[in-house]
C-alpha cells in the first residue's frame, strides 16, 4: 500500500506587541450631539478585523450599542499615532489605546450626566446607552440627552483621548541578552495536532486534519478570532508542505511568478480544521485579550513534519516538505542519525559543518 | 462597441484586445473586480458573462460580442443584499475583502446551477479563487448558508 | 499592455480566419485567451496583428464517419463528460472558469512556460491517436498530433480528430494541491484493437509519446526542472504514474 | 448587552460584500499618471552609468527619478529605533538583488511608462553573488555588502545576537543523551491578494496626499517624510483598508517613489505593482538555518540547549536584526530550559531583502524546536505529549532573557489537544496546571532559573 497516515503535535508560544516594546498607539473619541460615537484610531485593518474589535471595545467601555460607533482609521490628519498592524498588536496595544480613550470620554460623559441628574459621577454607570444611578435605576438619562445637554446647554464637548505604550525594554547585557523589563506586552500559547497522509510512491503529503488550541486571553469577538486561527492554519499548511519563493533554495533559479507556479493553499482538498479557544486573561490586555493572529501559522509546520515521520519514518527538516524531499528522504531512510558517544547527530549533510569552508565564521561543533 | 454591465448599456472605446477587467475598472470605473494578478490565477476579477463566471482579466473585449456582464455591484446593494452577499457577511466569509467580489460572483453562479451543492461542488466552483486570509473555512460556511437558507 | 499599434482581426468564418492568418508570420492567434491575455498583460507578447477566433465558427464536437472531430475553439469544459482519457484530463485542467474559457486548439498550441508545463490535453489526445488539421504556410494539412507538436508552433489549428471506437483507457497525474494548480506530470494510456498507446505531458515543452513503455520497456525520457518540480522528481514519478495509468486502463 | 465577547458583525462586512470597500487601486483621481520602475536585471553588479535623458524627453513622460532626486536616499525601516540604515530607495553605486529599483518614471499611460523605462540606458558590471548563507562566512566568500556579509551593529557593535544563560557546559556534561539537528524553513511570499500599491497626489496647498496599502500608516509616513526630508504635516496618509498584508506591507514599497514623482511631475502618480513584481521584487519571509543541540536526561528533562541561527536577510538589513533578536528571545519555545548558548547572525545574500511576515522571527524557531522535541521524544522512547508537559513553561519559570512567565498556557493547550484527538494521558499529566513548579516537577536543574512574578 502506497499511502500511510500519521499524526504529530506541537506546542508554541508567541509574544504580543513589538519585541522589546516601545510601540505606541493613540486614539481619540468624540460624542456627537445625538450620542453617537466617533472613534479615531490609526490602526490599519488588513483583514484582521481591528475596525470591528476596536469598535466593540469602545461600545463595551462606554456602555453604548455597537451600532452607535463610527470608526475612522482612514487618514493621518484625523487619526493619531498607531505604530501599525503587525507584531500582534492591533487588539492588545491599539485596543488598549481605544479602551483608555473610551474611559476618558466616559468620564466626561458622566460629568455632564451628573449635572443633569444632580447625582455625583461616581454614583453613575452607563448601561445600554443610558446613564443610570447605581442602585436606583429609575433615575436615568439617555446618552443622547447627555450629549445634547453637553452641546446645547453646557457648551462642552464630550471627548476623550487614550494612548498606550509599553516602554522600550533595552538589552542591558549584549553578551547574555538580558533585558531590563519584559520585552513583550503579553505572551500567548497554542498547541496543535496534525494528521497527514503520505504517498510513499509519489512523495505527496496531504494534510487531512488539524486540531488547534489557542489561549487568546479573551475572545473580544469569538468568530473573528476563529477566523484568524483558521486562516493561520492554512498558511501553516502552506509553510509546511507547499510554499517556497526559491524552489531550489539556496539557488535563485526557477522562481514562480504566478499563482500557478507559486503554491498558495487553495480550497480544493481543504483539511478538516478544529479550533479550541481557551481564555486565560492577560492582566494588561484590553478585557484580558492577547494577540494571537500571527502565531496562528506557527504550530502547524512542526506538527505536520512530525506527522510525516509518524507516517513514513523520515524526518524532513527542510521546508517545505515537498514530494521530492520525501522521496529523497525515503531513499536514505535506513541511514539514520550518526551516533557518537552520547551524541545523536541528525542532518549532518545540510549542516554548516559540512557546507562551510575551513575558517568560516559559522560553525556548530557536534559530537563527543 | 456596446457593452451591457449590470443592466446598463455603455459605449466603450477600449481596444478590442483590451481585457474586460481593464474596461470595467479603468474605462467604466466599476471597481469591484480586482486586479489581483492579471494572470488568470487568483479569481479576484471574476464577473458573470451571460450568467457564467469568467476571468475578466483573460477576456478580450472583442470576444464579448454583446454579452451581458454582471459584477458584484449588480448583485445587491447595502440596503438589499443578495442571499449570497448576506451569507458572506453573516458567516464572516470575508476578511480583507479583496477576494470577496470574485468569491461571491462565483458562488452566485454555482447556486444558479446547483441549488444544493455538495462540499465537492463548492470546492470545484471556488478552486480558482484564492484567499490568503480565511483558510476558506468560513467561505465554505458562507456558501453552505447561502444554499441552505432564504435571505434573512 | 501595449495595444495602440495592434491590428485586431475578428474573422467570422474559417476561410476568413485562414486568409487573415496567411503564413502565420507576425500573427498572434487569440483563442480562449487564457495564455495569450496574461502574456500580453505582462508584456511578454507584443503582437503587430492579432487574430481573435471567437466568431470564426471553429467550435463544436461532431461524430460522423467513425471519427470524432473537435473544433479548435471548443472549450475544454465541453470535453469533461466525453471520451476518456481526454475527459479526465479536461476535468483536471485548471479550474471551472479556466476550463470554460480555454480551448482545445489553444491547449495544443501551448508550449510549457519557463515555470510550468502546459498542454494537459496533449497526452490524452496522443493516445487517442488524434490527428490535427491545420492551416498556414503551404496550405491545409492533417498530421498525427505528436508530429504536429514536434514541429513546433506557427500554424492555425482548425480541429483534431480521432477514431470513434471503443478502447480501454487510463490516466494518472500529479500536481501540488494549491490554488490555480498546474499539472506537474500526467500520463495517459489507451488500448484500441490491442494496440497500446502511452503518452506523457509535463516532461518537456510539449507532450511526448512513450513508445518504450508501449513496447513493454521502461519509461526512459529526459525531463526538465521548472518551478513546479525538478527533472529528478519527474523521472522518479514517471514510472509510478505509468504504472497507475496502466492499472487504471486494466481496471476499465 | 455585552459588546466584548459577542459575535457582532464585521464593521466593514457590508462594504466588503457589496464591493464598496475602497482599496488604493480603487481610488480615482483625475489626471493620474502611471508609474513603472527600472529594476536590476542582475543579482549583483556595479552601476557603471545610468542615463535617463532619452526617457525624460519622451512625449507623455512627466517625471523620471533616480537616486539623485531623493533628498535622503538611504533610510532604514528601523532608523527611528537607532538601527543604522543600509538600503537606498533607488540604487546608486551598485545593485545587490535582481529586481532592485534603480529609477522610476511617471507617464500618461502604462504603455508610455513601459516604453520610458526601456529607454533608460543602464550599464552594469556584473559581480560575483552569494546565495547560500552557509558559505557567506567563508574566508574567501565574495563580499556583497558594505558592512561585510553579516550584520555587525548589534548592541556594543557586536556582529552576533547572543543569549547566555546558566552553565551550558555543565548541562552538556550532565546529559545522558545529546540530540542535534538542522532545520531550514523556507523563504515564502506573503502573497496578499492586493499587490503593493501607492498613489501620491500633490495638493494645492503644497501637501501630498499619499493613498497607501501600508499596514502601518504612521510608520510609512515617517519613512516617506524621512526620504523626502519634509515635516509630517506636509504629508497626509490615507489608507486603513488593506487587501491583505501578513507583514509584507509593513515595508513601505511604493509610497516614497510615488511621492517623489508627484512632486517632480506635479501630477497624481499611481504605482500598482504587478503580480510578477510582487513575487520577484517585494520582500519575502526569510529563509532560516537553525542548528540545535539539546542536552537531555533519559527521563526526558532538557538540561541545556545550544543553538546556531543564520537568518537569510537578503541584500539589505530591513527588519532582520529585529527578527533575529525576537527569535533569540523565544528560542526555547514553550519550555523552560535553564542553560542556554545561542548565537544568531543576520546574513546577507543577493536575493530580495526579506522582511516581516506573520509570526516574524518565531515561526522558524517554532518549527525547529518542535520538530526537535518530537525527535528527542522518539529517541528517548517517551510520549511526545508527556515530554512537552513535563518541560512546559510554568508561572515563575524564566524566559531565555530572564523574564518570569506570568500567565503561561502551555499545559492547558497541550491537554486540550490530547483530549481533542483522543490521546489518553496518565492521571499525573491530566492533573498538571501552569502553577509554579514544585515537587517532582521542580528538579534541581530547574530550581535556579525560577524567577519572581508580581501579583
Amino acid at each position: 500500500m502506497a499511502k500511510h497516515t500519521g499524526r504529530g503535535i506541537s506546542a508554541i508560544e508567541y509574544p504580543t506587541g513589538m519585541n522589546q516594546n516601545g510601540d505606541p498607539s493613540q486614539a481619540w473619541i468624540k460624542i456627537k450631539p445625538d450620542g453617537r460615537v466617533d472613534v479615531f484610531s490609526g490602526t490599519s485593518d488588513i483583514g484582521n478585523g481591528s475596525k470591528t474589535i476596536q469598535s466593540q471595545i469602545v461600545a463595551e467601555t462606554l456602555g453604548v450599542p455597537y451600532d452607535w460607533i463610527t470608526y475612522d482609521n482612514s487618514n493621518t490628519d484625523s487619526s493619531p499615532v498607531c505604530t501599525g498592524t503587525f507584531a500582534s498588536r492591533a487588539t492588545f496595544v491599539a485596543g488598549k489605546a481605544v479602551e483608555k480613550a473610551a474611559l476618558s470620554a466616559k468620564e466626561k460623559l458622566l460629568e455632564i450626566a451628573a449635572k443633569e441628574l444632580e447625582i455625583a459621577p461616581e454614583d453613575l454607570e452607563v448601561v445600554d446607552g443610558e446613564v443610570i444611578a447605581k442602585g436606583a435605576p429609575q433615575k436615568k438619562i439617555g446618552v443622547p440627552d447627555v450629549a445634547a445637554a453637553a452641546t446645547w446647554v453646557h457648551g462642552e464637548l464630550i471627548t476623550g483621548t487614550g494612548a498606550h505604550l509599553n516602554p522600550y525594554a533595552a538589552i542591558v547585557d549584549p553578551e547574555t541578552g538580558r533585558v531590563d523589563s519584559p520585552p513583550h506586552a503579553a505572551i500567548s500559547y497554542a498547541a496543535c495536532a496534525a494528521e497527514v497522509e503520505v504517498d510513499d510512491e509519489t512523495g505527496e503529503v496531504r494534510v487531512e486534519h488539524m486540531w488547534q488550541c489557542f489561549d487568546v486571553g479573551r475572545a473580544i469577538n469569538p468568530t473573528l478570532v476563529e477566523g484568524q486561527i483558521q486562516g493561520g492554519a492554512l498558511m501553516g499548511l502552506g509553510l509546511a508542505v507547499l510554499e517556497s519563493c526559491y524552489p531550489y533554495y539556496p539557488s535563485v533559479e526557477h522562481r514562480g511568478t504566478e499563482f500557478g507556479s507559486y503554491f498558495v493553499p487553495g480550497i480544493e482538498g481543504l483539511p478538516k480544521i478544529d479550533t479550541i479557544i481557551i481564555e486565560n486573561p492577560s492582566a494588561l490586555g484590553p478585557y484580558g485579550a492577547k494577540g494571537i493572529s500571527e502565531m496562528a501559522n506557527n504550530p502547524q509546520p512542526p506538527a505536520i513534519a512530525s506527522a510525516v515521520f509518524d507516517a513514513v519514518g523520515v524526518w524532513v527538516t527542510e521546508l517545505p516538505i515537498t514530494p521530492e524531499r520525501v522521496l529523497r528522504a525515503l531513499e536514505k531512510k535506513d541511514e539514520g542519525p550518526r551516533r557518537d558517544g552520547k551524541w545523536v547527530i541528525f542532518d549532518e549533510d545540510i549542516s554548516v559543518n559540512t557546507v562551510a569552508a575551513e575558517g568560516s565564521r559559522f560553525r556548530f561543533p557536534v559530537g563527543a | 462597441m456596446k457593452l451591457t454591465v449590470n443592466g446598463i448599456g455603455h459605449e466603450v472605446e477600449s481596444h478590442g484586445l483590451q481585457s474586460l477587467l481593464y474596461v470595467l475598472r479603468e474605462e467604466l470605473g466599476i471597481t469591484s473586480p480586482k486586479a489581483g494578478c492579471v494572470q488568470g490565477g487568483c479569481g479576484a476579477c471574476t464577473v458573470l458573462v451571460d450568467g457564467e463566471p469568467r476571468r475578466s482579466c483573460l477576456t478580450p473585449l472583442a470576444a464579448l460580442n454583446g454579452a451581458a456582464i454582471t459584477t458584484l455591484e449588480g448583485l445587491g446593494t447595502p440596503e438589499s443584499l443578495s442571499v449570497v452577499q448576506a451569507a458572506f457577511h453573516e458567516q464572516y466569509g470575508s476578511q480583507c475583502g479583496f477576494c470577496t467580489p470574485g468569491m461571491i460572483v462565483a458562488t452566485t453562479a454555482l447556486l444558479e446551477r446547483t441549488k444544493k451543492p455538495t462540499r465537492h461542488d463548492i470546492e470545484q466552483a471556488l478552486a480558482g479563487h484564492y484567499c490568503r486570509c480565511t483558510g476558506y473555512v468560513k467561505i465554505v460556511a458562507s456558501v453552505e448558508a447561502a444554499a441552505g437558507g432564504a435571505k434573512k | 499592455m501595449v495595444l495602440a499599434d495592434v491590428t485586431l482581426v475578428v474573422p467570422t468564418s474559417v476561410d476568413e480566419a485562414l486568409a487573415e492568418f496567411g503564413d502565420g508570420k507576425g500573427v498572434t492567434v487569440v483563442a480562449g485567451g487564457t495564455v495569450v491575455m496574461a502574456d500580453l498583460a505582462a508584456g511578454r507578447l507584443r503582437p503587430k496583428k492579432a487574430l481573435l477566433l471567437s466568431r470564426a465558427g471553429l467550435d463544436g464536437i461532431t461524430r460522423k464517419g467513425g471519427k470524432v472531430t473537435i473544433g479548435a475553439m471548443t472549450p475544454v469544459a465541453a470535453l469533461e463528460d466525453g471520451d476518456e482519457p481526454l475527459a479526465t484530463a479536461a476535468r483536471h485542467l485548471g479550474d471551472v472558469e479556466i476550463r470554460a474559457q480555454a480551448t482545445v486548439g489553444g491547449n495544443i498550441c501551448s508550449e510549457a512556460s519557463a515555470e510550468a508545463p502546459r498542454g494537459d490535453l496533449q497526452a490524452a489526445l496522443i493516445v487517442l491517436g488524434a490527428t490535427v488539421r491545420s492551416g498556414g504556410k503551404g496550405g491545409e494539412r492533417t498530421e498525427p498530433l505528436e508530429d504536429f507538436l514536434a514541429k513546433g508552433a506557427g500554424r492555425l489549428v482548425l480541429d483534431v480528430s480521432y477514431d470513434d471506437a471503443p478502447r480501454q483507457t487510463g490516466y494518472a497525474a500529479a500536481w501540488r494541491p494549491h490554488a490555480h494548480h498546474y499539472t506537474i506530470l500526467a500520463v495517459a494510456a489507451a488500448r484500441q484493437n490491442g494496440d497500446l498507446r502511452v503518452a506523457a505531458t509535463g516532461l518537456g515543452p510539449h507532450a511526448v509519446r512513450l513508445t518504450s513503455v508501449e513496447e513493454g520497456g521502461d519509461a526512459a525520457v529526459e525531463a526538465r526542472d521548472d518551478a513546479l518540480a525538478s527533472a529528478w522528481y519527474r523521472q522518479h514519478l514517471l514510472p509510478r504514474l505509468v504504472g497507475r495509468a496502466l492499472a487504471d486502463l486494466e481496471e476499465a | 448587552m455585552k459588546a466584548v465577547g459577542a459575535r457582532l458583525p464585521r464593521y466593514d462586512g457590508v462594504a466588503h460584500v457589496t464591493g464598496k470597500s475602497v482599496f488604493v487601486d480603487d481610488v480615482r483621481i483625475p489626471g493620474t499618471l502611471c508609474v513603472k520602475a527600472l529594476r536590476s536585471p542582475l543579482h549583483h553588479a556595479g552601476i557603471v552609468s545610468l542615463d535617463t535623458s532619452k526617457a525624460e524627453k519622451m512625449p507623455g513622460v512627466h517625471a523620471v527619478v533616480t537616486h539623485k532626486d531623493v533628498p535622503l536616499n538611504v533610510y532604514g525601516h528601523l532608523s527611528a529605533l537607532g538601527i543604522p540604515a543600509d538600503e537606498p530607495l533607488l540604487a546608486e553605486d551598485d545593485v545587490r538583488w535582481l529586481g532592485q529599483p534603480i529609477a522610476a518614471v511617471a507617464a500618461e499611460d502604462e504603455d508610455t511608462a513601459l516604453a520610458a523605462v526601456e529607454a533608460i540606458k543602464l550599464d552594469l558590471e556584473e559581480r560575483p553573488a552569494v546565495f547560500d548563507m552557509r558559505i557567506a562566512g567563508d574566508p574567501d566568500a565574495p563580499q556583497i555588502h558594505h558592512w561585510g556579509n553579516w550584520y555587525p551593529h548589534f548592541e556594543a557593535e557586536m556582529d552576533v545576537r547572543q543569549i547566555r544563560k546558566g552553565d551550558i557546559d555543565a548541562a552538556f556534561d550532565a546529559a545522558d543523551v545529546i540530540v542535534s539537528g538542522v532545520y531550514r524553513p523556507a523563504a515564502i511570499e506573503q502573497a496578499p491578494l492586493e499587490t503593493q500599491t501607492g498613489l501620491a497626489v500633490p495638493e494645492a496647498d503644497g501637501r501630498i496626499t499619499v493613498y497607501s496599502c501600508t499596514q502601518a500608516l504612521y510608520f510609512s509616513m515617517g519613512v516617506v517624510a524621512a526620504h523626502l526630508q519634509v515635516p509630517l504635516n506636509r504629508l497626509k496618509f490615507v489608507g486603513g483598508t488593506v487587501g491583505g498584508g501578513f507583514g509584507g506591507k509593513v515595508d513601505t514599497a511604493a509610497e516614497a517613489i510615488c511621492a517623489l514623482l508627484a512632486l517632480k511631475g506635479g501630477r497624481p502618480c499611481k504605482w500598482r505593482w504587478t503580480r510578477e513584481e510582487e513575487f520577484l521584487c517585494s520582500s519575502t519571509r526569510a529563509a532560516w538555518h537553525i542548528e540545535i543541540a539539546d542536552a537531555v536526561t533519559k527521563d526526558g528533562w532538557i538540561l541545556g540547549r545550544k543553538t546556531l541561527t543564520l537568518h537569510d536577510a537578503g541584500a539589505y538589513a530591513r527588519f532582520s536584526p529585529y527578527g533575529v533578536t525576537k527569535h533569540s528571545f523565544h528560542h526555547t519555545g514553550a519550555y523552560s530550559i535553564p542553560n542556554l548558548h545561542f548565537d544568531g547572525y543576520v546574513v546577507f545574500t543577493n536575493r530580495s531583502p526579506t522582511s516581516a511576515m506573520r509570526g516574524y522571527g518565531v515561526t522558524s524557531v517554532s518549527f525547529a524546536t518542535e520538530v526537535h522535541m518530537s525527535r528527542i521524544a522518539k529517541e528517548l522512547g517517551i510520549d511526545p505529549f508527556e515530554i512537552r508537559l513535563k518541560n512546559a513553561n510554568r508561572i515563575a519559570d524564566t524566559s531565555p532573557n530572564g523574564i518570569a512567565y506570568t500567565d503561561p498556557s502551555t499545559v492547558p493547550t497541550i491537554q486540550a489537544i490530547a483530549e481533542a484527538i483522543g490521546h489518553e494521558l496518565p492521571a499525573e499529566y491530566r492533573a498538571m496546571t501552569p502553577d509554579p513548579r514544585e515537587g517532582d516537577l521542580l528538579p534541581e536543574h530547574l530550581a535556579a532559573q525560577v524567577g519572581e512574578v508580581d501579583h
